[in-house]
């Protein structure tokens, strides 16, 4: 295994009250294998994102799990200099708005020099070098003269390229995208999309790919988790989810797939509802919403069980049948 | 760049004329005026004063007054003081340079100690550090000025006797550079602090800003090293409201020190400014709010200016 | 929101109140310049003597000493009384010259944002000049010429600090126009001043509430340092300001005459500072700090 | 939004302990350099004008007189401000004679003292013949001579020439020189202070000025060049002006090594100047009256006790209806308690006085009566005059109330504490009495020669002090709201006053002047145009090391023989 995560959790301790952001989330990841988490805004998925690569620590934000190892190393031990050689140079990461992400008073060629510099060792010019060849790869237009522009000069798939280009780099062994496309035009997502398969692809980079949005992930990922307040709900294939769902959360999230596509970023509307605060309740986090909850549901948590070929949910109704019918 | 400034200047031209217009007709409607000063003088007859009013002036219009006031002061005529008859350009440079020297370097020593607690402050925001410096800007700022030097001439002067609690330099000692710096302590040490307070709440809130920005996190995935991340993505962006800032303080440097020279006996423009003001001594006080309008206007300009350097995104030749 | 997690829902009213309670230097200052104003609104009756009367016979008493708990000043009156006399002019000076900041600069601001071109241009370019000068130079200039009253003071504290309120109501109106319900509210026909006075002022309310608590602090402080130069508050009428200007030549007579009116001033601008951070965190307004 | 920022946060503080804050500060140091960029000019403007400070003078030879206010001009005829300018005048020039603590007249630049007997002054006081010394040279090296005198004189009668007084010149017939070094006056009435006219004169050199297209914007002004015992070496402006001791000077070499007038606007900063010893005289007004007290304890300096001839008044505006009875100003006398304001307010540092003259002052009038501090006697008084207490608590007669504002000059202290002392006392007897005070260049405006003001509380000198003419305020003729001069401000109109005024002013013998002045001050004491309160003292503070250091009553500074300072 790549990526080994086991009972991963997030708390934070800000202005608002403890709160728990990540409650015990588990998956695998394999070598080149493309992974989505999918779920609604606030839903934690960044925070797994960002958690795998030691960027909540401090302040009031509490990391744990049982296991957190890439490549068999655990990642929650590592020091500060190990973990930035991790950062960029092993687990590369794409931000939703690349416009933002890129600093705004820097040459977006020099931003890319300076990840490849902090990883690699190369001169300042064969570090430009290769950063106009990447700038190639990605498929930016005149290169030589983009290596020099500036952030605003540019534009949101523009930059988004160049993000690409810089996580690609240091030829790190995963990405993380978060909702690396959501703040594109939608012709310009399929693009980056494109893009973003195709370089994993080549270079066997394994994915995490944080979306929303059920189109851009039908199309590009090995695996679905679908995460609900801060918990894995369901985890399987992806043809098997999109066919065959077996948590009502993801079942309601793929009948809402035609309006996700219009509002992007906005709640699901037709799940009646709020998302509840992680940890707030006892049982099942999706039971004041579920429309097959039974009483269990709200009593005791469901614990995730394989219900197919890797195929795991935690549903207590769902595996009940499951389990019944496996029986 | 070049049409930024010419459209700059020409504004500037406009404003320094409406400031003196302001000033000037402000100046003549109130009561009182330098005459009084000679009234108050019992040897000066109403003759006299006939004859002091026409020799200054004042017994033209206002609106005349000014017209010559302006065209003499464009034609680099400052005027004569009313009180000892001296050149007013005379009075204002001789004074300058120990202004600039009490002020100037208050600021410098403030903006970077105040800059750097306030970066400190900011990466450690929440720290018992940070809350220290909160309340140490909040009590620093929440205090006249006058009151802290009349305090630290009282212990440092009076009471310890360790330093000189008025005044440039040890009278009579020649060029004695140490005397001159143990003179600077109590005054550059009370304006410092207050200013630094002052910085430092500036550059807390603007790096605070950076640090919640995308791009730093971006920096941080990219595995660049903390100091790195700080100075060259952080303190870039966090500088620069900062720089267009101490552009705009750049009048501070004539007006600035007003309370802490009357304080100190600072030889400077604050006492020569409290002092006309008291003598009504106009042509004086015109040149100093001119000069201050001249030194806000260029503030300005080098504000924008810096800001157009530093940041690509201000478009040059366009006013931001 | 780059980064979405779940928070628990909360009316934003109380998210706000709870995030300034949480600023807890805030709510200590809220309450020490509540109590100030209790103090200050009911200082007639609280105040153990008549704060202007003059008993050479009693002069230069200690705190804690005798009937007088702050103990007396040069002339024998009651520091305390004296205290909470100047209080109410010193206080009353803050708050009316950030009304006075507040209406002049909204006008300046609104009127120039909402007319946009040239007069625009004139206005906030006049707004950047008078914001350059020094504040105490400015109010200096002007206060030469007007004799100091309660009054005149705060009219003139106001009028030479309104700058910055007219820049963050000029920046709020700027962006406002560009929203749509000011079209949809010129539509409805509705006159130029009812667009201002009902859609941009509430909208551009809440930075200006933080502004306003930090030009109080100002005010107060603007108030000692012209009294300081001679043209403040005259008496008999106590200010903080004048109290701490007469007690300097006492201060090795009598350090506790310059302590307390300094403590007051202090503790109100402490106070108001902090209100003002509270506010801004809790109304999570950008405010360029200037 | 505010999470994550946490991790950065941290992660850049994980920094801190490996020295970012150094390289921050170079990096913010690159910031400041435009900053300290002119600081560092300020540096180097100073010491560029300090060639002229003598290195190898000692310090211990240095006197510093401190003053609270700055001279700014420097030319003796032409200065406004009485105090630090004087200083400089007495440094620098010279008068025809000078007066002593005792009251006599001293030869200065005249040979002796013109008199009657010893035919300098005709019998019938109109013709002045002045002998002047022959070893005298100005600064520069020039001889001075009768011209210089006559060129002064000219000045000061020169009507286009706005000088700080023309007091006694306006009497002047005729000038002339009898020789390089005889001068002789006629004038047009016998004029018995013209001897203080002279004494109060400083000649100014004819060779420098008469060349001037005009005189008050001269750079003599600035870089004065006179006889006097010091010359002038150099003014940095709001720091101090530095003199060095003239070894020619005709009364003998001073034997103070350097003369330093310094500047220091602040009361506080100047007493503790004077505590730490970098200010050798506190002078010009000296110790403020409450630090008095506890400066003759401090043991650091001596306290030297300086008579000045100004008295503080009230100064009523008779053209009031309010006081234009005498009976509301007696009232008013009695309300006020001297004792208490002397002792109190001003801890016993003046001197209660009945007259516009000093109880020292040979003409003062011994048996004029206090009346005492009696409220009762003033209620009594008011009452019996008709004017009684109405329903807002302010007596009124018809429809003239007892209500009036009472000014000075803002930012004095014990002043205002005075009037709100009399403010109380007021209150108690039925008046209102309203503080408007207003800065000094307001109140001694127009709002005072235009007599505007209901009651004013001032502090003023007799023009031709120690003489003790005051017609000057008291003369009907001399109403500048009426007569459009003089500066009988209080519209004060008196026949009986105005004639032994011009008989005062006849005579030069002095008894017969005690008896008119004598006369005058009763008058004035029971017409009351104005209260006299005290005369002024000054606690000067005096390091211990000055010797010679002598206030002189008669003179309105005290480095009237700063030629005979020494420090030991």
């Amino acid at each position: 295994m790549l990526l080994s995560v086991r009972n991963l959790c997030v708390d934070f301790h800000g202005e608002d009250g403890p709160f728990r952001a990540v409650d015990g989330v588990s998956f695998d990841l394999a070598d080149g294998e493309r992974l989505a988490i999918m779920g609604e805004s606030g839903c934690g998925k960044s925070s797994v994102a960002l958690a795998l690569m030691r960027l909540l620590e401090g302040g009031g934000v509490h990391v744990s799990a049982d296991h957190l190892a890439l490549d068999g190393r655990s990642l929650l031990t590592l020091d500060a200099r190990a973990i930035r050689s991790v950062r960029g140079g092993e687990i590369a990461m794409i931000f939703q708005d690349a416009t933002t992400a890129l600093h705004p008073l820097i040459p977006v060629g020099a931003q890319v020099v300076e990840m490849i510099r902090a990883h690699r060792r190369l001169s300042r010019s064969a570090a430009r070098t290769l950063a106009l060849s990447l700038f190639q790869r990605v498929g930016i237009a005149a290169p030589e003269r983009r290596l020099a522009a500036y952030p605003h000069e540019l534009s949101g798939g523009m930059c988004q390229r160049v993000m690409i280009a810089m996580a690609i780099a240091c030829r790190p062994r995963m990405l993380l995208a978060d909702e690396p496309t959501t703040a594109l035009d939608v012709t310009v997502q399929a693009q980056i999309m494109d893009l973003l398969l195709d370089v994993s692809a080549e270079s066997g980079m394994a994915v995490i790919l944080i979306s929303h949005d059920l189109g851009v992930i039908a199309g590009a990922a090995d695996r679905v988790a679908v995460m609900y307040a801060g918990a894995i709900v369901e985890i399987g294939p992806t043809e098997t989810i999109y066919a065959l769902p077996a948590h009502p959360y993801t079942r309601a999230l793929l009948d809402t797939a035609p309006r996700v596509d219009i509002g992007v970023g906005e709640p699901l509307p037709v799940i009646p509802g709020n998302v509840a605060g992680a940890h707030a309740l006892v049982g099942c986090q999706f039971a004041p919403r579920c429309d097959v909850a039974v009483d269990r549901c709200h009593s005791a948590r469901p614990p995730s069980r394989r219900i197919g070929d890797r195929h795991e949910v935690a549903c207590w109704v769902t595996t009940d049948t499951a389990g019944a019918d496996a029986r | 760049m070049g049409s930024l400034i010419l459209s700059r200047l020409v504004q500037a031209a406009v404003l320094l004329i409406g400031v003196s217009v302001i000033g000037f007709t402000l100046m003549h409607l109130a009561p009182g005026g330098p005459l009084a000063f000679y009234t108050n003088s019992p040897g000066v007859s109403t003759a006299d004063l006939v004859q002091m009013k026409h020799a200054f002036g004042l017994d033209r219009s206002v609106a005349m007054q000014y017209l010559f006031w302006a065209s003499d002061m464009l034609r680099g005529n400052w005027g004569y003081s009313f009180f000892g008859g001296r050149p007013v350009r005379e009075l204002v440079f001789e004074r300058l340079p120990a202004t600039f020297e009490l002020m100037g370097l208050s600021m410098a020593l403030a903006m970077l100690a105040g800059t750097g607690i306030g970066v400190v402050a900011a990466v450690r925001k929440d720290s018992l550090f940070d809350h220290l410096v909160t309340l140490w800007a909040m009590l620093a700022l929440s205090l006249p000025t006058f009151w802290y030097g009349l305090l630290a001439i009282f212990v440092f002067g009076e009471r310890l006797g360790w330093l000189p609690v008025g005044g440039r330099s040890t009278l009579g000692a020649g060029e004695d550079i140490a005397g001159h710096v143990t003179h600077l302590v109590l005054p550059v040490g009370v304006l410092a602090t207050v200013i630094a307070a002052q910085w430092s709440r500036y550059s807390r809130a603007a790096i605070l800003d950076v640090l919640g920005q995308d791009y730093m996190r971006t920096a941080l995935a990219k595995g660049l090293s903390p100091l790195r991340i700080l100075i060259r993505h952080g303190l870039r962006s966090g500088m620069l409201p900062l720089i267009a800032l101490a552009g705009l303080q750049l009048p501070m440097l004539v007006g600035g020190a007003l309370v802490t020279e009357t304080v100190f006996a600072w030889p400077g423009m604050g006492l020569l400014f409290v002092n006309a003001l008291s003598y009504r001594d106009y042509p004086v006080l015109m040149a100093l709010l001119m000069l201050s309008a001249l030194l806000a206007v260029m503030g300005n300009l080098l504000a924008d200016i810096a800001s157009a350097l530093a940041d690509p995104r201000i478009r040059l030749g366009r006013s931001a | 929101m780059s980064m979405g997690f779940a928070h628990r829902p909360r009316r934003p009213v109380q998210a706000g109140l709870r995030r300034f309670s949480r600023h807890r230097f805030a709510v200590v200052g809220l309450l020490v310049l509540l109590a100030m104003t209790v103090a200050a609104l009911f200082a007639p009756w609280i105040s153990p003597f008549d704060p202007d009367r003059i008993d050479v016979a009693q002069r230069y008493i200690l705190p804690l000493s005798a009937d007088h708990i702050l103990g007396t000043d040069d002339l024998g009156r009651d520091v305390l009384s004296r205290l909470l006399s100047a209080s109410r002019v010193s206080l009353l000076i803050g708050v009316s010259a950030m009304l006075m900041t507040l209406i002049v600069g909204f006008l300046v601001g609104a009127f120039a944002g909402y007319c946009g071109g040239w007069i625009d241009a004139i206005l906030m370019r006049l707004t950047d000049m008078l914001l350059c000068f020094p504040n105490i130079f400015l109010l200096l200039f002007v206060a030469v010429f007007v004799p100091p009253s309660r009054v005149s003071l705060a009219a003139l504290i106001g009028l030479t600090s309104w700058m910055e309120i007219a820049r963050i109501s000029h920046g709020q109106i700027r962006s406002l126009k560009q929203r749509d319900f000011l079209e949809a509210a010129r539509l409805a026909g509705a006159s130029n001043v009812r667009i201002i006075m009902r859609q941009i002022l509430p909208n551009s309310m809440t930075p200006m509430l933080v502004a306003a608590a930090l030009n109080t602090a100002n005010a107060i402080l603007l108030e000692s340092y012209v009294s300081f130069l001679g043209y403040g508050i005259q008496p008999p009428q106590a200010s903080w300001g004048n109290m701490l200007t007469y007690a300097q030549s006492e201060f090795a007579i009598d350090p506790w005459l310059a302590v307390f009116p300094g403590a007051a001033i202090a503790l109100a601008v402490t106070s108001l500072n902090f209100i003002g951070d509270g506010l801004r965190d809790m109304l999570d307004v950008r405010l360029k700090s200037r | 939004m505010r999470k994550e920022r946490r991790g950065v946060a941290e992660a850049a503080s994980e920094a801190s302990g490996q020295g970012y804050g150094r390289r921050t500060l170079l990096h913010l140091t690159a910031g400041g350099a435009a900053i300290a960029a002119f600081a560092v000019g300020g540096f180097s403007y100073r010491f560029r004008d300090r060639h002229l400070a003598p290195g190898q003078l000692a310090l211990s030879d240095q006197c510093v007189d401190a003053f609270l206010h700055e001279a700014v001009n420097f030319n003796p005829l032409l200065y406004m401000e009485a105090g630090p300018e004087t200083a400089v005048e007495y440094s620098v020039f010279d008068t025809l004679w000078k007066i002593d603590p005792s009251g006599q007249y001293v030869p200065n630049l005249a040979e002796r003292i013109p008199t009657v007997g010893n035919g300098g002054i005709s019998s019938d006081g109109l013709d002045w013949t002045i002998q002047l010394r022959r070893d005298v040279r100005w600064h520069d090296g020039k001889p001075f001579t009768a011209r210089d005198v006559l060129f002064t004189l000219r000045v000061l009668m020169n009507p286009a020439i706005p000088v700080r007084s023309r007091n006694g010149q306006t009497n002047v017939e005729a000038l002339s020189a009898l020789d390089e070094h005889t001068v002789r006056i006629r004038l047009s009435r016998p004029f018995a202070a013209y001897m203080v006219a002279l004494e109060r004169t400083s000649i100014i050199p004819e060779h420098l000025l008469a060349m001037e297209p005009d005189l008050t914007r001269a750079p003599f002004n600035s870089r004065p060049i006179g006889t006097g015992p010091f010359r002038f070496q150099e003014h940095i402006a709001g720091d101090y002006i530095a003199f060095l001791p003239n070894l020619d000077y005709h009364g003998g070499k001073p034997a103070i090594g350097r003369l330093i007038q310094k500047y220091i606007p602040d009361q506080q900063t100047l007493f503790a100047q004077l505590q730490t010893g970098a200010v050798t005289v506190l002078d010009g007004k000296g110790i403020p009256a409450d630090l008095y007290e506890r400066s003759r304890t401090d043991g650091r300096f001596n306290v030297v006790l300086a008579p000045a001839p100004y008295v503080e008044f009230l100064y009523f505006n008779l053209g009031r209806p309010q006081f234009a009875d005498k009976q509301v100003r007696h009232a008013i006398h009695y309300a006020v308690d001297r004792t208490a304001w002397v002792d109190q307010l001003y801890y016993g540092l003046p001197e209660a006085t009945l007259s516009y003259l000093p109880t020292s002052h040979w003409a003062y009038n011994h048996m004029l009566k206090a009346p005492p501090f009696d409220l009762d006697k003033a209620r009594q008084l008011l009452d019996a005059a008709g004017w009684l207490i109405q329903s807002d608590g302010v007596r009124a007669k018809g429809d003239v109330r007892l209500t009036f504002t009472c000014s000075t000059a803002a930012g004095e202290k014990s002043r205002e504490e005075a009037q709100l002392l009399l403010q109380q006392n007021l209150r108690d007897i039925g008046m209102e009495m309203a503080i408007h005070n207003m800065p000094g260049a307001v109140v001694y405006g127009d709002y005072t020669t235009n007599s505007e003001f209901d009651m004013v509380l001032v502090g003023w000198d007799p023009m031709f002090y120690p003489d003790p003419d005051y017609s000057e305020r008291v003369a009907s003729h001399l109403i500048p709201a009426k007569t459009g001069r003089g500066a009988n401000y209080s519209q004060f109109s008196h026949p009986e006053v105005d004639q032994l005024c011009r008989e005062g002013l006849a005579t030069l013998d002095q008894e017969e002047r005690r008896r008119i002045y004598w006369r005058i001050q009763e008058i004035l004491l029971e017409e009351l145009p104005f209260i006299p309160i005290f005369s002024y003292r000054s606690a000067l503070g005096v390091s211990k090391q000055l010797k010679n250091f002598v206030p002189n009553p008669y003179t309105p500074c005290n480095s009237w023989n700063n030629a005979q300072w020494r420090m030991s």
